[in-house]
């Protein structure tokens, strides 16, 4: 029995990690890659918000966040600062899977508790936090059979939309729909939205141009451009299983949409600092957590709860696991402008 | 005469690659040939063109301006906050006050490369730096909600006797730049100084405060592009411009202009843009792995290069 | 003598003396003080950005410009990821093939500039695109597997020196030196300064221009393997974000664009100042959310200080050829 | 004794201009071989044709008898033929030394032969150059140093055929005296040489045999000596000429249009005093380098930190860039015309049009100018620019009708004031003097000319009045009898002589 089971869901079948407790308070460390992108913008800021806790306030002696951009080397070399610096725990999001076996025969070495979340690694030496890829997309492919049955059709034709190519995060989510979908010898159309709403819109509108119609669509990210595309197209109202962008619901919602949103939750970034405490603190965790995925379908859609009209559409709705620690709210997040750190 | 011919075999190839393009797709999927999708190419194309469009205008001083993105996703950022923001005056000021940032963006690049004498390349990447920093902030900390206002939304979606507004507005603002170009002094300068700066400026030229325009304009076509995309989208997002970047100047360089300066036709960024529109659109329609997408690119613009080359030599 | 390098080099000196400062504000603020492991690190990650940095300077030197060198590491870095593993011999032979493979990149670049007649920046943008194709074809997300003993050898230190500036060193031991006085670093000078001029005087400027661009594949080839030694892994996302650094690192290095002038050397200290410039952020106490304009912005300086150097200039005409 | 190179029948064809039509063409070992003619009469493809820069379009070149092709210069080097352009080879970012050593014969990509550098040092001193270090990087010398080190750099390459086109445009009679012996010497060891100069008493120096060519055609050849130069000039322009110089304003001397007064560029020039005056033409001579381009320069605003006071036609102005200059009514012809001058690729119409931009009302975004297209045709004819229409590229032009186009370009504002430099450096006597009877005529309509010049014949044949310059200072100001040949070179040389 791992530490708090309802938070550190183990992946099945896999095995747990347990280091010698060390006294606390903590020096604490989150090395970002890329900032320019809303959800990571939320992921710092979820762990900053996480930090400024009381609750955890306590436990730590220092805490720093730094983006090094999409570039590995970098990474690994603030990664390494850190340890060098003697901090006890890091939590990054990996540029690249395979890229920190060095780093962590190093950070072993250091006595240094390193989690990966969200872009994880490809290693079982470390704890890693994470929403299953195949799960999230799978929750997608769910929803949007559900809401065609509930319909009475039948899945024949189904437009996918890809995320940014060359990743592995991008290749398990299409896995998983393919997965999903072709036993059931549904037709699926692939087109590659960057995980971007522009660029979504554009190649839908040319998919819908070209492909004629579909009975649902399973978007990775950026799905408010899908759905602006096809209701710029006229499409009849199909099932969707889209992202958890704020955007997304309040569409879905106004347009009577069905379907489901699934939430990539940048709050990830808090339950893994989380997690390197458990860690520290000499609990035994799961070494690869998947956390519970928060998804809602249209009908549960509730302003205010689920889905805010005076937030942005950009915003993401992951703003926490209730399983693992009260969720933020959204002004506990936007407090923390970076003039008061 | 020589010069007439030139200008206007500028937009003849990446037309008869268009033509091509649209003939291949017809092949496997009819509907190509309908003026649906047609009109939302052109549509689509009609963003790239603003765009392009600024990109041109630097380019044709022989600089290139790599602060296109974040200047696009800064218009659009601000424009979106201040249309949502509930305040009537604010709302109105919203569209005017991101083409302002665009024009303030394209000014303190202007003063790089004019005053300071710094390549065009990097100092407006470090300005393009700059500017995602300072959208991160802005994210992080009040990140208002952000609405595209309606003028917004109806110029880049709907359209005007089946012509799509997005379109329409390009031809406008090609027909002001094909303006400038062709009767005033700023065009006029704008290829001399492309040729050579030197000779320019000992002519009399007021080669800074041209260069200063130039830049000036290069910005305001790309926030003006970002308040198309944020009206397209009907929202604004951290980096919305990354798409752009490459594809306006492969636009621009397609269409025959030299990336030394001082030669090119507008008509042919028009024709460049339209091809890169089709293309992109191809390569996604018939699901080509993204692999082969990057390397079929890369080829046919190669291709399209040396024949145009060919052409010029 | 010494004025004489000063007054030859300004622009040069004063990137040195730019990146000693942020050097030494960078081991000033980290916990850790200056030690052979804050070094390594910051030598490594350095060490990649200084090999791309001397791709793209034989690309500007001859008046010209390589957007593909990006795009020719990841290429590298991805092969390398499938062939430098195994016995030593195969690491050996794998590790020639990358660099041989890189380099015909670069002649590819070469040929379309030399023989078609593209302008660089254009064509190099397009092979760019083909060979970022290539590399997604070898590794469609991240992985694969470097030799750890060659990739340990690599990134770590000889008696307290980190091997990565071992290497760097010995480079520009090797070719900075002595380049100015070879017929073929005067004639890649002569090219950029004054093309047909070289032509005139019997330059074989094709041959030279060829042998440029091959040499900027090299070193790009040298980069993406070195991203293997420090990452384990290919990857053929890298490109991007490394092209455009190596332009601003030649120009911080004090090299101008429009060729002929500037050296290796000062590509090497441009690509120092950048990555010094990052890495002054981590222990900076700046809002994290704030550190990507503070790292733009004093990119910004350091460039704008560079330039500055034509205020100067008495002659607005030889401000002009800046 | 047997031609070293022979043309038969050669053509060179650039589109629709016939540069060259059906040359036959010789030069001989140990013999000095000035080859004449107008600007544009093709002088200059016939030596790029021998030295390998164009490929002719008909025709064989014999190399001691045997047919050869040329393909680059550096085939042409390696064959002994040796050229000295028109258009210099130096590398500006490159040191003299590097220069002199850049793909010489025997180079290949290792190191190069440093040693040879002793040699390029002693003849660099022979021909005056005595100040030029080796060390020295190219763009900090004069047009006049450049030339030298580019003569050095030609012999150095031990050449057979030696080809001099217009080498010696920017050197003072002094230099050019030394440059002369060194060529005496070479002859001597049976070297070849093609000369090709627009300075009569140079050719009259120096040659041996003379060639004329006119518009693309080889017209005759003769001994040095055996014709008159009014029978060579006639040759050359196919006409009888009249005077080359103009004669001078009968006296009327009007009113001061440019008034400048302690002018000084630190490190540049000192203390400048100078009044040009309607009906004048202002002399401005020296040796390179002695401030008076400085001076030039600073009055159109070229200049930083300049101090003084500028006067033009009364009213005091602060000029800080060309536009302030152009505005005040100042027109200034620069030395370079390729690269200053003009805008080689552009079209003649475009670049006609340049300095109009500046009078452009209304800012940027202002359209149409002050000036009427006739002020163009009417310059236009009375310089008889050679051009094939004006969409073609000025880099089309040969180099004196280029001259003509950079001058018409200022002229048609009608400026009050006109600063030209060397304006008449590379061109032939017949352009020579219709550009002279043009600043004649300006300056008889009350423009005041300012002319600096390295050919003391226009000097003191031309001017009213000379200014000679000697380090960043007035040395002496030279009018009416005063001015001689004599006089010019020794003020020029700081040797205050009894006069
Ligand atoms: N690259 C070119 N393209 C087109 N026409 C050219 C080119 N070069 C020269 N010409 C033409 O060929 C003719 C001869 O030019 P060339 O330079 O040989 O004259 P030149 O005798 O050297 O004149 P100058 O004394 O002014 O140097 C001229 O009419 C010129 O216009
Ligand atoms: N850097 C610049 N960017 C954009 N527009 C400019 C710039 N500089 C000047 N302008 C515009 O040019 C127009 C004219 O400016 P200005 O009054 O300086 O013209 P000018 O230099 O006086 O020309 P002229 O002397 O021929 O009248 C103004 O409308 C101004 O907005
Ligand atoms: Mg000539
Ligand atoms: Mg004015």
């Amino acid at each position: 029995e791992t530490y708090r089971p309802e938070c550190f869901a183990p992946e099945p079948g896999t095995s747990t990690i347990q280091y010698d407790a060390k006294d606390g308070p903590y020096k604490l460390a989150f090395v970002n890659g890329f900032a320019g992108n809303d959800w990571r913008v939320q992921a710092i800021q979820s762990a900053k918000a996480w930090a400024a806790r009381p609750e955890n306030a306590g436990k730590i002696e220092e805490f720093k966040v730094v983006s090094v951009g999409n570039d590995a080397t970098a990474q690994i070399a603030a990664i390494d600062n850190f340890i060098a610096a003697g901090y006890d725990g890091i939590t990054f999001i990996a540029v690249n899977p395979t890229a920190f076996k060095g780093v962590i025969s190093r950070a072993k070495r250091a006595g240094t508790v390193l989690v990966p979340f969200d872009n994880i690694l490809d290693t079982d030496q470390v704890v890693q936090v994470n929403e299953s890829q195949f799960a999230l997309e799978g929750a997608k492919v769910d929803g949007v059979l559900d809401a065609l049955k509930a319909a009475g059709k039948e899945p024949k034709k189904i437009l996918e939309v890809r995320g940014l190519p060359g990743n592995s995060t991008d290749r398990d989510r299409s896995i998983a729909v393919h997965n999903a979908l072709e036993p059931l010898g549904v037709e699926i159309v692939t087109v590659v939205g960057n995980w971007d709403t522009g660029t979504s819109q554009k190649v839908v509108a040319d998919a819908l141009a070209t492909h004629g119609e579909f009975d649902g669509v399973i978007s990775q990210h950026g799905t408010a451009g899908t759905i602006n595309a096809l209701l710029a197209a006229g499409h009849p109202t199909i099932p969707i299983g889209g992202d958890g962008e704020n955007g997304v619901r309040l569409l879905m919602k106004e347009h009577g949409i069905p379907g489901v949103s699934a939430v990539y939750a940048p709050a990830m970034s808090a339950v893994a600092l989380e997690a390197a405490v458990a860690l520290l603190e000499g609990n035994e965790l799961p070494q690869s957590v998947h956390l519970p995925i928060p998804t809602a379908v249209t009908a549960d859609f509730v302003d205010g709860e689920n889905m805010f009209t005076s937030l942005p559409k950009s915003f993401n709705l992951g703003v926490g696991y209730p399983e693992c620690f009260e969720v933020f709210t959204p002004e506990e997040l936007m407090g923390q402008s970076p003039d008061n750190q | 005469m020589m010069g007439f011919a030139k200008r206007h075999a500028d937009p003849l190839i990446p037309l008869i690659g268009c033509v091509l393009l649209i003939g291949f797709g017809a092949l496997f999927f009819p509907k190509f040939l309908t003026a649906t999708y047609l009109l939302q190419q052109v549509q689509i194309a009609a963003f790239l063109g603003v765009i392009a469009t600024g990109a041109m205008v630097v380019i044709l001083l022989g600089q290139i301006d790599l602060s296109i993105p974040w200047t696009l996703g800064g218009a659009a950022i601000i424009s979106t906050a201040m249309a949502a923001s509930g305040h009537t005056a604010l709302e109105v000021l919203a569209i005017p006050a991101g083409l302002g940032f665009g024009l303030l963006v394209g000014v303190i690049n202007g003063v790089g490369v004019a005053v300071f004498r710094i390549p065009a390349m990097v100092w407006t990447l470090s300005v393009n730096a700059m500017l995602l920093g300072l959208a991160v902030i802005n994210t992080g900390g009040f990140n208002p909600k952000g609405e595209a206002s309606g003028l917004m939304i109806a110029v880049a979606t709907k359209t005007t006797l089946g012509i799509p507004n997005a379109a329409l507005l390009w031809l406008a603002y090609g027909a002001g730049v094909l303006w400038l170009f062709r009767r005033t002094t700023f065009g006029r300068a704008l290829f001399a100084i492309g040729n050579s700066e030197k000779a320019s400026f000992l002519s009399g030229v007021n080669t800074t405060r041209v260069i200063f325009a130039a830049f000036a304009l290069a910005g305001f076509s790309s926030a003006l592009g970002g308040l198309l995309l944020a009206g397209y989208a009907n929202q604004a997002y951290q980096s919305m411009g990354d798409p752009y970047l490459l594809p306006a100047i492969a636009a621009v360089v397609i269409g025959g202009t030299s990336i030394l300066g001082g030669r090119g036709s507008y008509a042919g960024t028009v024709a460049g843009t339209l091809f890169v529109t089709l293309l992109t659109s191809v390569l996604s329609v018939f699901q080509i792995d993204p692999a082969w997408r990057q390397i079929l690119f890369g080829a046919i613009i190669v291709a399209m290069l040396l024949t145009q080359r060919r052409r010029i030599m | 003598m010494l004025r004489d390098y000063l007054k030859n080099n300004r622009r040069e000196v004063l990137a040195i003396a730019f990146f000693l400062l942020a050097f030494v504000a960078y081991l000033s603020t980290h916990p850790r003080g200056v030690s052979t492991y804050v070094l390594t690190i910051w030598a490594n990650q350095a060490t990649v950005l200084a090999l791309v940095a001397m791709a793209q300077f034989f690309a500007v030197v001859v008046r010209g410009l390589d957007l593909s060198v990006g795009a020719v590491m990841a290429l590298s870095n991805t092969l390398a990821s499938h062939v430098v593993t195994g016995s030593g011999g195969e690491v050996a032979g794998g590790s020639i093939l990358v660099l041989a493979v890189a380099t015909g990149c670069g002649l590819i670049n070469g040929a379309i500039i030399v023989y078609g007649r593209i302008q660089p920046i254009v064509a190099t943008l397009a092979t760019g695109s083909v060979f970022t194709g290539i590399a997604l074809l070898l590794r469609p997300t991240p992985g694969g597997d470097i030799d750890a003993t060659l990739a340990d050898a690599m990134t770590y230190d000889v008696a307290g020196v980190p091997t990565a500036l071992i290497l760097l060193g010995g480079i520009l031991l090797a070719i900075h030196i002595p380049f100015r006085r070879t017929g073929l670093g005067v004639a890649m000078y002569a090219i950029g300064s004054n093309e047909a001029g070289a032509v005139q005087s019997g330059v074989r400027v094709d041959a030279t221009r060829l042998t440029a661009y091959a040499a900027a594949g090299l070193f790009a080839g040298l980069a993406g393997s070195f991203v293997g030694y420090v990452t384990f892994s290919g990857d053929a996302n890298i490109g991007p974000s490394y092209t455009l650094n190596s332009l601003a690192a030649v120009v911080l290095g004090g090299v101008l664009l429009r060729g002929g002038a500037g050296t290796l050397l000062g590509a090497v200290v441009g690509a120092f100042i950048l990555r010094t410039i990052s890495a002054l952020m981590f222990f900076s106490g700046l809002p994290p959310l704030a550190q990507p304009f503070f790292e733009g912005l004093i990119l910004a300086i350091a460039i704008a200080l560079g330039g500055a150097d034509v205020f100067r200039l008495r002659n607005k005409l030889e401000v002009l050829e800046r | 004794m047997s031609a070293f190179v022979a043309m038969k029948g050669v053509s060179k064809l650039y589109g629709a201009t016939k540069a060259l039509t059906g040359v036959d063409f010789a030069c001989e070992p140990g013999q000095i071989h000035a080859v004449l003619g107008e600007n544009g009469a093709g002088k200059s493809t016939l030596m790029k044709l021998m030295s390998g820069v164009i490929q002719p379009t008909e025709g064989v070149i014999e190399l001691n008898g045997t047919p050869v092709t040329l393909p680059s210069p550096r085939a042409a080097q390696a064959a002994g033929i040796v050229c000295m352009f028109q258009e210099l080879s130096l590398a500006a970012d490159l040191s003299v030394g590097e220069n002199i050593l850049l793909g010489a014969p025997g180079t290949g990509w290792g190191f190069l032969p440093r040693g040879r550098l002793a040699r390029a040092r002693k003849l660099l001193d022979r021909i005056g150059g005595e100040a030029i270090a080796l060390g020295a990087r190219i763009e900090a010398l004069t047009l006049g140093e450049r030339q030298q080190v580019e003569i050095v750099k030609a012999l150095m390459r031990a050449p057979k055929l030696l080809i001099l086109d217009e080498a010696t445009s920017a050197l003072t009679s002094t230099i050019v005296d030394k440059v002369f012996d060194v060529l005496r010497e070479l002859k001597a060891q049976g070297v070849a040489i093609l000369f090709i100069s627009h300075r009569f008493h140079e050719v009259e120096a120096i040659a041996d045999r003379v060639s004329v060519f006119r518009s693309g055609q080889h017209i005759d050849s003769f001994a040095a000596g055996s014709r008159s130069q009014a029978q060579i000039i006639d040759l050359m322009i196919g006409q009888p000429m009249d005077e080359l110089f103009p004669p001078r304003n009968a006296g009327d001397i009007g009113d001061e249009v440019l008034k400048v007064e302690g002018l000084r560029l630190p490190g540049g020039f000192e203390d400048i005093n100078l009044t040009a005056r309607h009906g004048e033409i202002v002399g401005i001579g020296g040796l390179d380098g002695q401030g008076q381009g400085k001076f030039l320069q600073a009055l159109f605003g070229i200049m930083k930190g300049v101090q003084g006071r500028i006067e033009v036609n009364g009213v005091p102005r602060s000029i800080t860039s060309p536009r302030d200059a152009a505005s005040a009514g100042i027109a200034f012809v620069p030395e370079d015309r390729k690269t200053e001058g003009l805008i080689p690729n552009m079209s003649i119409g475009e670049n006609l049009q340049l300095s109009a931009l500046s009078r452009f009302r209304g800012g940027l975004i202002g359209r149409g100018n002050g000036i009427d297209p006739a002020a163009y045709d009417a310059l236009i004819a009375e310089l008889e620019l050679k051009f094939a229409g004006l969409d073609a590229p000025v880099s089309s032009l040969s180099g004196g009708n280029q001259q003509k186009v950079a001058l018409i370009k200022w002229l048609a504002l009608a400026p009050d004031c006109l600063l030209l430099l060397d304006p008449t450096r590379g061109i032939d006597v017949k352009t020579k003097a219709q550009i002279y009877r043009l600043m004649r005529r300006l300056s008889a309509q009350g423009m005041a000319v300012v002319l600096l010049s390295t050919d003391y014949d226009e000097l003191v044949n031309l001017c009213d009045r000379v200014l000679v310059f000697y380090n960043g200072q007035i040395a002496r100001s030279l009018s009416g009898d005063a001015l001689t040949p004599e006089a010019v070179v020794a003020a020029s040389m700081g040797v205050a002589d009894a006069a």
